[in-house]
């Protein structure tokens, strides 16, 4: 009876020790740069290099940010950013813009990346806090509708929510940072088919998965203007396959597209893992077929150039890091009361300029941060170690 | 001594396990090309006293010493390499895998870094020839019957080439002929100059092999006899501590009607045509070889498995038996053969095994649990079958093999609607002590007017106990006999009989 | 008679009625899109499943002992993105080194999942569970939220890259290994003696634990390779790499006539179930069924093979009864 | 009768609170109890009320921990609960966007659990030679294919009437949330069923011996059936809440919740090789776990370590039984020399 006492107690202790080490752990890691808002060295030494490494070179720096929008006036309060998930640098350097942006205005950053790219995890994120009564979150939805209960029940609570990179509908959110306008994208993308493919022929999409909001948006764009315009009259979508964005099914579907469409001249991948993986399943092959879309410049180096030993020639992508640093001003904007989130209304994101909320078209207002930028030959070197 | 005499002698050999001392000083000494017996109750020490020397457990003292010279085994691979193999009582064999596979397992001739496949199928073919086996080494040997995994096993530790074989209770699934084959192997092995332990249950056995017979009562040495010079008394009066009058009561019953009848079963690849039936107060003996299909019949009849045409009625009315539940609801009880497997949840409670098959009328509206009702319930039953047991929480598997048959009893006797009880092997594995008492309580039941079915290979128990004899051979009754005209002659004849003559039709 | 023996024979051998099966779904494919039989698509098919192939071998070794690990895609992960990282960062820029490494980490996982699972009599699919949770964090936090590719691992990949043999020798010298390993060494033996009847086992002086240790070590290690391979097949490490695949590589043991409940299946086997479910993969796509409906059809199958298994199994042994003579 | 000796066999079971304390369940009560002092030291938002507010996503999955427990004392197990949920999430938000009432959509979404279930155990009572792991694994991948095809290109779908299903995700006198008395009420009676009903004891009886049990009368196959049935509408139930939650389903909806369902069940001592543990355990577990990860993500620790924690503790949990058993037998060896 004696050893069962032992051993439940065993049982406890362990499992104290266990949670409050790695407790210790996490919240080392984790919200250290929200433990910094003061000038402590040590847990601000992190922020720091990414401010520095941050590509604004030629943009103003936190100073000027400082300056634009008044200072330590939102210290003390709480700012969260809510990722897709966890362990994806695109976000992660959405994260540290983010962070740079309210902390260099005096606020806490509270970083949630939720362990599996689904609704669920987000769910659980946002009503943590909910509990943590913070200022604002800005979120990368999974799902465009899924997060509407939990998100109204933080808006009642009376939390700002604004999204970034993935929007919810209108009803979930006070705004939307968009980081391109749907349009824009989707014609920038079919105007590099129609380059790349000479003008005629036949082109594939590869997308993520069959429920990415963003994706489906973009390819319904390039559709609808491919039919607008008769310029890309001779052009044919052969196919839209999904690759999960999963680097496997990714390659399995390239090579699927590859065997099934031997007249195929161009692959449009508007998706960073996706891209990744056609870019090197067509290098590999020294496929004549080309390739564009969105991806990511750091990934993306290896295959970018203009002769046939590389296989894209050039694609589109803009800065994240840029994308949350206007979510992260939009934060601050709706929180001090400069903007609600109605259509019309102006505010200055520090160093980024004056923004307008113009009309999102689903009801709803967005931020476009401007078209997306093209990734060539040219400038990939210059860019490949900023993000 | 000298060291020719005794290949093997152990001296004050102590094993402990958690909470008991499972042999407590006992010696043992084994002659160069003897057949040695090793007697005594379940429970008395005989199985970890194998295992002892074969390495498998460790002795926390004593010492063993092997052609005069003391060894000590670290693990069975030792005792293998110094030439001792064990055919355990039940068999040790690999199911998914092939005879072949079995008999080299451990010890598989090995050349250049590669097992020699063909020399071991060669080899595992000879050895099968020696034996007089009619199987195949590629035979998968999950798909064999008990008799020959045993055969397996045997040909298993001749591979081995060892120098003692150790028999653990070797006859206990084997039917008399069965036990007839093995014993010519015995001899063959003895005239071959290998020295045998044979643990048995069965005086027939040691009579008809041994020369000298050692016996274990409750994990101590009691002592060594030479066989033909002991009584039978003696010996169980060694065994069990004390003297056991009658061994089977048999009670004068007046039988009555017939409560149950079998009318031409049929299940095919297990029987054909069986008819039996069964009056109030009378005892049947089924017997036959092991694979006669007497188990087969009894499981068809109890809704175990779907038999393919025939009629059973019970009490002059024809039963429509789908499941378990249907024949237990008419009144058919079945203790089945295996205990641990088939009769009890060993995990369990005593109470809550006995109380299993009619907790549906002990609850209350049929679906909540009586607590209260079901621990008195038991209790009585427990009780009146007289299990050594301290509570009815007990699990049932720290009970002796002969205490959890009298909880399988307890759990049929609870049946209250109970008309016919069927009995498969009902002593199979169960001590001298034990085994008096069960057929006492099948005495005593016989006496309230229930009809019994025992099925059992123990020709001396058929014949102490049964009123009539159902010999079964190669799937059909062979003939029904009366307690007066059965011996033990007419049921061999009998259960081989059908057999020859029905391989000779199959070959025109 | 004639008729009798032939389908005893391919009802009989687990792999033949694969190869069967392997044939129907072959032909089929054939007629609805001609060109999946080029030697391209056939080498892709290895390419892009060896990883599944080769975890397979492990599992098969697993299962033989009864066992099952669920947490290989995780040890997968976190060796996978420990070399990416290395070789990101030009730590460590040597190719077999990485691999060395990888393999290294994996069997120090899977040697946990062996101790806890022999030592702890713990039900190998809880243990595993518990990893897979662990391993995979162990693969995000390694991460730190990077990824490693393209040029990253630029010097790595050359290794996988499409059109270099070094996948196709792996996978080969890991079949052949395993092969020799099961069939003719004395620790294959073992292997199957320990699932097919582990008291057995212990009693003819088997080390049932130290066998069961070796298997989960075996799974992990293989499973550690095939991080490595991934990273450089895919010149990708990612920590959510392979999620949930784990049950790719437990169905293709299943469709290859390994028995759950160990000491049953065999590598030829454990190899069709690979193909067919590589198969499956691969042509779904290509004969336009669309991809949405690629897991129906793989769940489909498999639930046909298994079932289509236990009824010829049911046919043989009806027969084999009514051959009885009474 | 025969043999009669006389002896008698106790058959009263003293109950004391040390006993009591010293099961499994006891254990788990105390580290409830150590969890909570816990959760309060590293978090200032754990308040009754925030805690109340978090919980139902979580209580989603406890009800299916409730039938997950049976599947386990079966000695089987069942991996396609998460697409049984995703499946009927699925179909709950097709049928109301067809326009169907409140009660039909009900109706429905528990309809489609059911015959899930039912499935599933129509296959593993039909073909007992397979493991139930891999029946469910086969069922696993089609249900959430069919989920996947009938969600189509976009990939999600959403309830657009989200009036009609808010009465599932209100909260009575704005504190407490109505999937909590529903949890307690499905908890309470499935309690019951198996620790108290003959039903319950014959589940015991098949996991700890299924031979046995057939033996002694017992519906093996029947009782399997049912438990897969009440698995399915389980499912379905999470299903149903879950939308409410989300207002809609897509292709990743419970993803992964076999598994967390599992670990709780296994965490509360209900052993996956069947015969053993109480849904009390299991109850408990569950919450200890739900509130824990609650604490965690209120303190911010990074998602992924909350796993990890996760997964160690069930390591823990499952290694203390046989670490136990090592000491008890040590004890007895000394006792015994």
């Amino acid at each position: 009876m004696k050893r069962k006492m032992v051993s439940v107690l065993l049982t406890a202790v362990m499992a104290a020790s266990l949670l409050s080490a790695c407790g210790g752990a996490g919240a080392s890691t984790e919200s250290a740069p929200a433990a910094a808002p003061a000038a402590e060295a040590a847990p601000a030494a992190e922020a720091a290099p990414a401010a520095e490494a941050a590509p604004a070179a030629e943009e103003a720096g936190a100073a000027a940010a400082e300056e634009a929008t008044g200072g330590a006036d939102v210290s003390g309060k709480t700012f969260a950013i809510v990722v897709k998930s966890a362990g994806n640098p695109y976000f992660k350097k959405a994260i540290e813009g983010f962070t740079e942006v309210i902390e260099g205005n005096g606020g806490t950053v509270v970083v949630k990346e939720p362990s599996a790219a689904t609704v669920d995890a987000q769910i659980t994120e946002i009503q943590s806090l909910i509990s943590q009564g913070v200022a604002s979150i800005s979120v990368a939805a999974n799902d465009e509708n899924a997060l509407q209960a939990t998100l109204e029940e933080a808006m009642a609570a009376g939390i700002k929510v604004n999204c970034f990179d993935s929007k919810v509908n209108a009803d979930s959110r006070a705004t939307f940072c968009n980081q391109a306008g749907t349009t824009e994208v989707g014609q920038a993308l079919i105007d590099a088919v129609l380059d790349l493919s000479g003008g005629e022929g036949q082109y594939a999409i590869l997308s993520a998965t069959s429920q990415a909001t963003n994706q489906n948006a973009w390819i319904e764009a390039m559709k609808s203007i491919q039919e607008s315009d008769s310029k890309y009259a001779n052009l044919e979508l052969v196919e839209v396959a999904y690759g999960d964005d999963e680097p496997q099914k990714s390659t399995d579907q390239t090579q699927a597209l590859l065997s099934k469409y031997p007249d195929l001249k161009v692959i449009c991948a508007p998706t960073t893992v996706g891209i990744a993986a056609a870019a090197k399943v067509l290098q590999d092959q020294k496929s004549s077929v080309k390739l564009t879309g969105l991806g990511l410049p750091s990934e993306m180096a290896e295959y970018i150039g203009n002769d046939d030993a590389h296989s894209c020639p050039y694609m589109f992508l803009w800065n994240p890091s840029d994308l949350a640093k206007l979510a992260a001003y939009t934060s601050i904007a709706l929180v001090k009361g400069e903007i609600t989130g109605a259509v019309g209304e102006k505010f200055t994101a520090g160093e980024m300029g004056e923004y307008e909320l113009k009309d999102a078209g689903d009801g709803g207002s967005e931020l476009i941060l401007g078209p997306p930028f093209q990734f060539n030959p040219e400038n990939i070197a210059e860019w490949k170690d900023v993000y | 001594m000298s060291d020719s005499e005794f290949i093997l002698e152990l001296k004050d050999v102590t094993k402990i396990f958690p909470g008991v001392k499972a042999l407590n000083k006992v010696r043992f000494q084994l002659k160069r090309g003897e057949v040695h017996a090793l007697m005594g109750e379940n429970g008395a020490g005989k199985s970890t006293f194998i295992k002892v020397i074969t390495g498998v457990h460790a002795a926390e003292e004593g010492h063993m010493y092997l052609e005069g010279k003391e060894v000590h085994f670290r693990g069975p691979k030792d005792a293998l390499d110094a030439g001792i193999a064990a055919v355990y009582q039940h068999p040790t064999t690999y199911p998914t895998l092939s005879v072949t596979e079995n008999i080299f397992m451990g010890h598989e001739i090995i050349r250049g870094g590669m097992i020699q496949w063909k020399e071991m199928n060669a080899k595992a073919r000879e050895l099968l020839d020696r034996l007089h086996a009619n199987f195949k080494p590629s035979d998968e040997i999950g798909a064999l019957s008990v008799a020959q995994q045993q055969m397996t096993e045997i040909a298993k530790a001749l591979s081995t080439n060892a120098k003692i074989i150790i028999l653990d209770e070797p006859t206990a699934s084997l039917t008399s002929n069965e036990s007839e084959e093995l014993y010519k192997i015995v001899d063959q092995l003895r005239d071959e100059g290998v020295s045998i332990i044979f643990i048995s249950h069965r005086f027939e056995d040691m009579y008809r092999l041994a020369t000298r017979v050692t016996v274990f009562r409750d994990s101590q040495y009691i002592g060594t006899y030479d066989v033909d010079k002991i009584t039978n008394a003696d010996l169980i009066k060694a065994m069990v501590g004390r003297e056991i009058s009658d061994m089977y009561p048999k009670p004068e019953v007046n039988i009555g009607e017939e409560i149950f009848r079998i009318e031409n079963m049929s299940r095919t690849g297990f029987f054909k045509d069986v008819s039996i039936n069964v009056h109030a107060g009378e005892i049947v003996g089924i017997t036959g070889l092991v694979g006669a299909g007497r188990t087969e019949v009894m499981e068809s009849v109890c809704g175990i498995t779907k038999p393919d045409s025939g009629r059973v009625f019970l009490e002059g009315k024809q039963l429509n038996v789908k499941k378990p539940e249907d024949s237990m609801k008419a009144g058919i009880v079945l203790l089945p053969e295996n205990r641990s497997t088939e009769g009890l949840i060993l995990s369990w409670g005593l109470g809550r095994n006995v109380t299993l098959p009619i907790q549906k009328k002990l609850a209350k509206g049929g679906i909540f649990n009586d607590l209260r009702k079901e621990n008195a319930l038991s209790k009585k039953f427990l009780e009146e079958v007289d299990t050594k047991a301290v509570t009815i929480f007990d699990p049932a598997s720290s009970l002796s093999g002969g205490n959890q048959q009298k909880v399988v009893v307890a759990k049929a006797l609870a049946q209250d609607n109970m008309k016919l009880v069927i009995m498969d092997e009902p002593t199979k594995g169960v001590d001298v002590g034990a085994k008096a008492e069960i057929y006492a309580i099948m005495g005593e039941l016989a006496k309230k007017g229930f009809g019994i079915i025992m099925i059992s290979s123990e020709m001396p128990e058929i014949l102490g106990m049964s009123d009539r004899v159902y010999v079964m051979c190669n799937g059909r009754v062979t003939g029904c006999l009366d307690r007066s005209e059965a011996t033990q002659e007419r049921i061999l004849k009998l259960s081989m009989e059908q057999g020859k003559s029905d391989r000779k039709e199959a070959v025109q | 008679m004639e008729n009798r023996s032939l389908f005893k024979k391919i009802t009989g051998s687990r792999e033949a009625l694969l190869t069967f099966v392997l044939l129907v779904l072959g032909i089929f494919i054939t007629v609805l899109n001609p060109t999946f039989f080029s030697p391209v698509n056939i080498g892709q098919i290895f390419r892009n499943n060896a990883l599944t192939m080769i975890m397979a071998l492990g599992m098969l070794c697993v299962m033989l002992t009864a066992g099952i690990d669920i947490s290989i895609t995780s040890t997968l992960a976190f060796a996978g993105m420990s070399i990416g990282m290395l070789t990101k960062y030009n730590i460590v820029n040597n190719t077999f080194l990485l691999f060395l490494i990888a393999m290294v980490i994996g069997c120090f996982c899977g040697m946990l999942n062996g101790l806890i699972i022999s030592k702890g009599k713990v039900a190998p699919i809880i243990c595993t569970m518990g990893f897979m949770y662990i391993w995979r964090g162990m693969a995000y936090v390694v991460g730190n939220s990077q990824f490693a590719s393209g040029e990253d691992v630029r010097e790595f990949a050359e290794f996988g890259k499409d059109g270099t043999i070094g996948p196709y020798i792996i996978l080969i010298v890991c079949y052949a290994l395993f092969f020799w390993m099961l069939k003719w060494t004395k620790f294959g033996r073992k292997i199957y003696a320990v699932g097919s009847n582990a008291e057995a086992a212990r009693i003819s002086g088997i080390n049932v634990d130290n066998t069961l240790i070796s298997v989960y070590t075996m799974m992990g290690t293989l499973a550690g390779l095939a991080g490595a391979l991934s990273v450089s097949i895919y010149a990708s490490a990612q920590p959510n790499m392979q999620y949930g695949r784990e049950m790719d590589v437990i169905a293709a043991c299943v469709i290859g006539g390994v028995s759950m409940s160990g000491g049953r299946g065999s590598v030829a086997g454990t190899f069709l179930g690979a193909l067919i479910i590589s198969i499956i993969a691969k042509a779904l796509p290509l004969i336009n069924v669309p991809s949405i409906a690629q897991n129906t059809v793989k769940g489909v199958i498999i639930l046909f093979v298994v079932i289509f298994n236990v009824i010829t199994q049911r046919m043989v042994d009806r027969q084999n009864l009514e051959r009885r003579e009474m | 009768m025969a043999g009669k000796s006389g002896r008698s066999i106790k058959a009263e079971e003293k109950l004391t609170a040390k006993k009591l304390l010293f099961t499994w369940e006891g254990a788990l009560i105390l580290l409830f109890i150590a969890v909570n002092i816990f959760n309060m030291s590293i978090s200032q938002s754990y308040t009754f009320a925030n805690v109340l507010r978090e919980m139902p996503k979580y209580l989603a999955e406890m009800f299916m921990v409730l039938p997950m427990a049976y599947i386990l004392v079966l000695g089987d197990i069942d991996i396609s609960v998460g697409s049984i949920v995703c499946l009927t999430g699925t179909l709950t938000c097709y049928i109301s966007n067809a326009g169907a009432p409140f009660p039909v959509v009900i109706l429905g979404c528990l309809g489609t659990g059911l015959l899930c279930g039912a499935f599933n155990g129509f296959i593993t009572t039909s073909f007992p030679e397979l493991p139930s792991m891999i029946t469910t694994l086969g069922s696993q991948i089609i249900f959430r294919g069919i989920a996947e095809i009938s969600l189509g290109g976009g990939g999600s779908v959403s309830y657009t009437n989200t009036k009609q299903i808010m009465p599932l995700s209100t909260k009575l006198g704005k504190t407490v949330p109505v999937i909590i008395l529903v949890v307690m009420l499905a908890a309470v009676i499935f309690t019951v069923v198996l620790q108290r009903t003959t039903f319950g004891r014959s589940l015991y009886a098949i996991g700890s011996n299924k031979v046995s049990a057939f033996y002694a009368g017992v519906d093996v196959k029947r009782c399997r059936f049912i438990a897969y049935v009440l698995m399915g509408f389980m499912a379905g139930m999470c299903g149903l809440f879950l939308t409410a939650y989300t207002y809609g389903a897509n292709t990743t909806t419970g993803q992964g919740f076999e598994m967390e369902v599992i670990a709780m069940c296994v965490f509360g001592g209900i052993a996956s090789t069947g015969g053993k543990g109480t849904l009390v355990g299991g109850i408990i577990a569950g919450l200890i776990i739900t509130l824990l990860r609650i604490a965690l993500g209120q303190a911010n620790v990074n998602s992924q370590m909350i796993l990890v924690i996760v997964g160690a503790l069930l390591i823990i949990a499952v290694l203390i039984p046989g670490i136990k058993g090592r000491f008890d037998e040590l004890k007895k060896l000394r006792a015994a020399a």
